[in-house]
């Protein structure tokens, strides 16, 4: 069954590239909904069955029913079905502050250079001029106290910017040390980010570095998406694309109504090369 | 202990010493019954200028009902506390009730953004944790926690925190000043007369509103005596001398869920957020708040007794909601 | 049944003067044991039926099923039996710090002239020279945060002190405005303390003031028991004797093994006057 | 935020970065077994030199086989944390095991008070809520938490207390420093292999206890399934991840009470104070703890059968200590 898929999109592909990353042996804080969600569903289907997550309602450890009904993702039956624990939002705070959470997996609609992470804004704060999005959520705890945090977002010279129009979740801020400046907890921060098309990592230095490449795109592709010019590894990572497996998972068994990954472009393989679908 | 940075941002006064004198005069520290109808407890106790509090949202166990009586009684100039929230704040700020949020997270659509440039709505920034955590302060009776998140944000300047040098590790922390809202609205799972509430399953911070709020209206799924409570009182999540009203509220989270109780209503939700999206709520309003006078008259017009049987019969979990 | 009863000792006295004081519309946060606890059970056996205590575990509004085994006032299925609510001595604390707690019951073992309360050491603390007892336990929190604290002690010269030898609990300190200093909510501190003797209040300046005295002795008695002299109140009231009823649910639901009254001396009715019994 | 007085004593040193740091290294994130016996428990765990915190006391719910197994075991120059205990505390110290208390509450007879005069046994002043305060600021993680009680007292000048101005009321507030706790001793109802455990009824700062300990050991009436603890997740006090090591010790507070399960052991309970108030373990100590290798030796040989079903049958109340 894990047999490379000749036809997925690039939603399906990012949230199985973070799926895979997910391991039992941590314990994980995920975005309560979209990809980070999906990605820990698909994973405790397919190859971490007793992965252990917590989600901002304070659930501990659920074995999830999916799927769910649409929004349905915290404070619902089927989401923290059997769970270990039920508690509330300020003992899922208290748990990261402990330093339980090894990883946090988050969305965020625009990365920088430093990975700092926006849900607040996309253009002029002041005034209300900018296009106004519903704010940090659980986002900020996480990208505070995880250990390593993981961000996803979609290849776009909008998304990637040499500083976020607004910073709603602590990415590295400006640089090394500005964490621990601004009273956050040392020896944590973002991770990796992922795209549809690309996987970045961090320098030393805390600033983003492309590390690995989707098979149906170029690196002048990528670079071309992006505001800035990041660091590039000295050998990039191949992103592989998803299993009949997981995509059969993540269709029946986890975004059913597609309201995930009913977005992005198709991917085919043609002449034994994976290229965008024209559709 | 220096203080190295605060927010700019207007916060509710932080006064323990007066939610304390509150207390003492106006909590109802005897047994007395509370229950009311949705209309009478907003009447009584939701006003005009209210700093207020909600637990869960619209979708997800949330008072529902009572935010609808809220609308329908055209409250005026509320301060919502904006957490883990969606298109409830949304419907109170296009409802016309409220222009001053807190935001943790809220449904963010075209309408509030035009009150806002407008400058008929003012936003402050927090975090859904830093919001429940400063109503935890709330609830234990003290002016500010400290936090180790928030800090380094663009929403820090324009919240009510304070980043300070913590007098033990002389290391950097942020504070966060506490909440005692004016009124709170919270749904429960099953309620006695005088307010000892149960919660069944996971929740926002259902005990830390209760206890910080000095009005306190539950709204209740059911009505349960005060025997059941005392038979398993670890499941008392709300004691009833921080509640001031009981409104029995059956179904009242819809189009939302009750865990264990009932499912959400999906077609109801997407209408809902639809509306939200569109940046117009007119529509929405007349069919669920306007056209009628109650809850229980929408249960009989505009739910209909078929969807309240599909949504029950939809939830078919029962382990850990009930007793 | 309310006659005056013609027998009793002193202990009962003065549990049976505080249960006088305890009203259905108010909570109370009482000492885990001793006078303070009895004279809780004894009203709601006697006169508030519906009376709402807590205790430092964390109980609220229990039925409690009297008698207790020795000992067993708390985390113990009888006192603890039938209770609104069971959490643990932090949401006590909480419920504390709110305002809700009206009164506080406590015994302490010196009293001085602002009411301050020792239960850590009779005699020098540094060296561990004076005779130990246990700690403040709950009493701190209970004498910072009740609106009013009641106290009992004996009416023993070396228990009514200038200053006590440790404050362990808070009365006013060392006057008007001590306690609001120290970081105390304002509105808050002693109001009663109960001798098997007297009964004394504070004036406007926080000091302590006689205002009332039992049949069985003359205010000279009291004032030979204490090591400084109080303020007197204009007129006395007479704290009247335990009755037949308060005495019978005492002996026989309550303190049946006498571990709370079996010390003190024994008073009898003889010739229309209460006086010592001579044994 | 300005430092107005500062208490005198020492304190177990305030460090939240390290205890996360512990956190991430040595706690078992993933569910691993950790059932082991008394013996293997307290020699792999409880080390000299330890700052030691147990919930609740040898009468009330305890970990009373524990404690004796720390005794047998030889433990030597404990710290205390003595909130709401009694003799628990006092056969430490006379026991040889422990040599510094944070005070609370205990009991003080006459042999923990000759070895104060001797200096043979430390005491720092605190109060029971204030200590479990610590507890819980180190249970979230944070280095302080603040406080509206102990100002004022003498206690405070003995403690590692703090009174600054608060920066949002300008009014005077006390801060305690977090306690983190090198091991905890907590005694429970139910848990699972895993360490997933359930306290019913009241208590004093279990779930703090474990939450804030770097070793956590927890002993447990009954050894249930995962299953079971799955069955009803609102149960669970303290969850699997904060644990490292579960012991199986039927009647371990003997001769305290387990609400719901066994009354106390009234005889055995007069035996302990009686010899506390003497001021000598040493006849106790060689009963109860000496002349045993095990508790199951203990409870064959020292408490009996009858007596074990004795105060099973004195235990009449189950209501609110089941599922």
């Amino acid at each position: 069954m894990s047999t490379p898929a000749a036809n997925f999109n690039e939603r399906e592909h990012v949230i199985c590239q973070i799926a895979r990353l997910v391991e039992e042996r941590y314990i994980y804080w995920v975005g309560g909904g979209g990809e980070p969600l999906s990605a820990a569903l698909l994973a405790k289907q397919v190859h971490a069955p007793n992965l252990q997550y917590l989600t901002e309602d304070g659930v501990v450890g659920p074995e999830p029913l999916v799927p769910f009904d649409p929004l349905m993702t915290m404070i619902a039956a089927r989401a923290n079905y059997r769970a270990l624990q039920w508690q509330t939002m300020n003992y899922a705070a208290d748990v990261a502050h402990l330093g339980y959470v090894d990883y946090g997996i988050l969305a965020t609609l625009q990365v920088d250079r430093y990975g700092n992470v926006n849900s607040t804004v996309v253009g002029k704060y002041e005034g209300g001029e900018g296009r106004r999005f519903g704010g940090p959520g659980g986002a900020d705890t996480i990208a505070a106290l995880a250990w390593r945090t993981i961000l996803v977002t979609d290849q776009q010279k909008r998304k990637f910017v040499e500083r976020n129009d607004f910073i709603s979740s602590p990415g590295f801020l400006d640089g090394p040390g500005a964490r621990e400046r601004a009273g956050l907890p040392p020896g944590t921060g973002p991770w990796r980010v992922y795209t549809p098309w690309a996987m970045f990592g961090y320098d030393i230095d805390c600033q983003l570095m492309l590390q690995g490449i989707s098979p149906f795109v170029t690196v002048d592709q990528v670079l071309e998406e992006m505001s800035f010019r990041p660091k590039i590894a000295p050998k990039l990572e191949r992103l592989e694309v998803p299993t009949e497996e997981e995509l059969m998972v993540l269709r029946t068994k986890i975004d059913v109504a597609g309201q995930v990954t009913d977005r992005g472009r198709w991917i085919e393989h043609r002449d034994g090369k994976y290229v965008f679908a024209d559709r | 202990m220096r203080i190295l940075q605060e927010g700019r941002a207007e916060y509710l006064k932080v006064d323990p010493d007066g939610y304390r004198a509150h207390v003492r005069e106006h909590k109802p520290h005897q047994m007395v019954s509370k229950l009311m109808t949705h209309r009478e407890a907003v009447e009584k106790l939701v006003r005009d200028g209210d700093y207020i509090a909600y637990d869960c949202n619209y979708f997800q166990r949330g008072p529902a009902s009572l935010i609808r009586e809220v609308i329908r009684q055209k409250k005026r100039r509320l301060w919502v506390c904006g957490k883990f929230t969606y298109v409830a704040c949304a419907l109170l700020v296009e409802g016309g009730c409220a222009d001053r949020i807190d935001i943790g997270f809220i449904g963010f659509g075209p309408w509030i953004a035009r009150a806002v440039r407008e400058k008929k709505c003012t936003i402050n920034e927090y975090s859904n944790a830093i919001m429940t955590l400063r109503l935890k302060a709330g609830a234990m009776g003290l002016p500010f926690l400290p936090a180790r998140s928030f800090g380094g944000t663009d929403g820090f300047e324009r919240s009510g925190c304070k980043l300070v040098e913590d007098p033990y590790t002389k290391q950097p922390i942020i504070l966060v000043p506490a909440i005692n809202p004016d009124v709170a609205l919270i749904h429960v799972h099953q309620a006695d007369e005088y307010g000892n509430a149960r919660v069944f399953g996971t929740g926002i911070a259902h005990q830390e509103c209760a206890l910080a709020s000095r009005r306190v209206i539950v709204s209740a799924e059911e009505i349960v005596s005060t025997e059941e409570i005392r038979r398993d009182p670890a499941r008392t999540s709300i004691p009833h001398f921080a509640v001031d009203a009981v409104v029995h509220a059956p179904f009242g989270a819809y189009p939302g869920t009750v865990q264990g109780y009932y499912a959400c209503d999906p077609p109801g939700v997407v209408e809902a957020m639809g509306a939200m999206y569109r940046g117009d709520f007119t529509e929405y309003l007349n069919k669920h708040v306007y056209s009628v006078g109650s809850h229980e008259e929408y249960l009989e017009k505009v739910v209909g007794a078929a969807k309240i049987a599909e949504i029950r019969r939809r939830e078919t979990i029962r382990e850990g909601y009930c007793i």
